[in-house]
């Protein structure tokens, strides 16, 4: 979803490459001096259940719009450049990446800051939802009041 | 006539994914989040549950809504539990 | 500087690849789910003036060491797993990478904070100092009475 | 005998990058960050106005020093504008 030459959504069931996400942000932009990513892995452990991998179910259509509206929440907080999400869904084992976020800015703290912003909310308005596979069986994941707490911190 | 989306859990306890839905009572009948979830609370045990205010989210035209966002002919409606992605 | 193997510090001339320091930060890693990365680059303005090169002049000895206190004081506020610090000297044109700073952890937040956070210190802390050239000449860059200010509210 | 170095703008502008000086008093004469700097500031103008206090940071054996920082002999102390690398 090429939102605008600035703003790049993908949900894709395919692995993203961190060096391709982060040419595509820094190629031809000398303007901007910072440029802060966040990787998501699948972890080995919930909750002290032993996981083994994960499914993650996505709403087709809504996904990408809910992206792009966060997206834009932080473009009017703070001055960004480029903005990429990659989110993955379907089944990942553990250690694969989940999601990509990067953002440049000409400022530190506006890069830093719009991109924690957009994980926030990511993790608590994007219609995703993970089912992990345990030595406990599957169960669906529950949402963290901590996230939700997290996102509300923002003042939006 | 409206669809109805269901997702993650609410999708395997409800065991449906898709419930297309006649309006009957046209605008004066269905016209709300709230009036369409009470309508579905009414469908039985499991509905009653799992879609309970405050448990199932709800999204309008794939957009967030709340429980007084309206609802009109051809409306795509979805209910799905508190999100867990990234 | 091999400082512990969870901390890698280096200072070094040549170019680095944010793909291998991302490649040292999560391989047999599957503890840590969140990686944050941050990456500097030399920007075609500065203050109006239109740079086309500069260069890093340190204090060798003492900017390892300086890099490695900071890492602790991270460390100590928050749960990290690794941390990598590149930083680079001497002659940069315009968009080089000039630092490297990558953070994992099991918490999000912890990771994004953790990285701010040593960029903070290192903008204040860590002996470097930037000569730009640009249209205008050579100069040395004065220190941001901002960056000053950024480092203080965290509270060390 | 104490090493002491300059960098950044500093260096330049003394046209000096290493300076080893005899601690000829002792332990009772250049014992501390702040009496070295005086010292060096009484070398004339041009030390003057790039060495006081505030506008150079101080080292002592490679760490960040304060003027109460006390110095012995064989230490490494280095002066520099405030840093600006990252």
């Amino acid at each position: 979803m090429e939102a605008d030459t600035l703003t790049y959504i993908q949900v894709q069931e395919d692995d993203f490459s961190l060096a391709a996400e982060y040419q595509a942000l820094i190629e031809d932009n000398s303007r901007d001096g910072a440029v802060v990513t966040f990787c998501g892995l699948v972890r080995d452990m919930n909750l002290d259940k032993s996981v083994t991998s994960l499914f993650l179910e996505h709403y087709p259509g809504m996904t990408e719009k809910s992206l792009l509206s966060i997206i834009n929440l932080a473009r009017n907080k703070w001055p960004l450049g480029r903005i990429r999400v990659v989110h993955r869904v379907g089944r990942l084992q553990v250690s694969e990446q989940i999601v990509f976020v990067g953002v440049t800015s000409q400022h530190r703290q506006a890069a830093f800051q719009g991109a924690e912003f957009i994980m926030d909310f990511l993790k608590t308005q994007a219609p995703f939802w993970k089912k992990e596979t345990s030595n406990d069986g599957q169960y669906w994941v529950d949402a963290k009041q901590s996230d939700n707490q997290k996102a509300k911190l923002w003042g939006i | 006539m409206v669809t109805i989306l269901f997702f993650g859990q609410l999708k395997e306890r409800l065991e449906t994914s898709r419930l297309p839905l006649e309006l009957v009572n046209g605008s004066e009948g269905l016209d709300s989040v709230a009036k369409l979830r009470d309508f579905l609370l009414a469908k039985g045990d499991v509905w009653k549950e799992n879609l309970a205010y405050g448990s199932a989210l709800v999204a309008v035209n794939q957009q967030m809504a709340t429980e007084d966002t309206p609802i009109k002919d051809s409306d795509e409606i979805a209910f799905f539990p508190p999100v867990t992605g990234g």
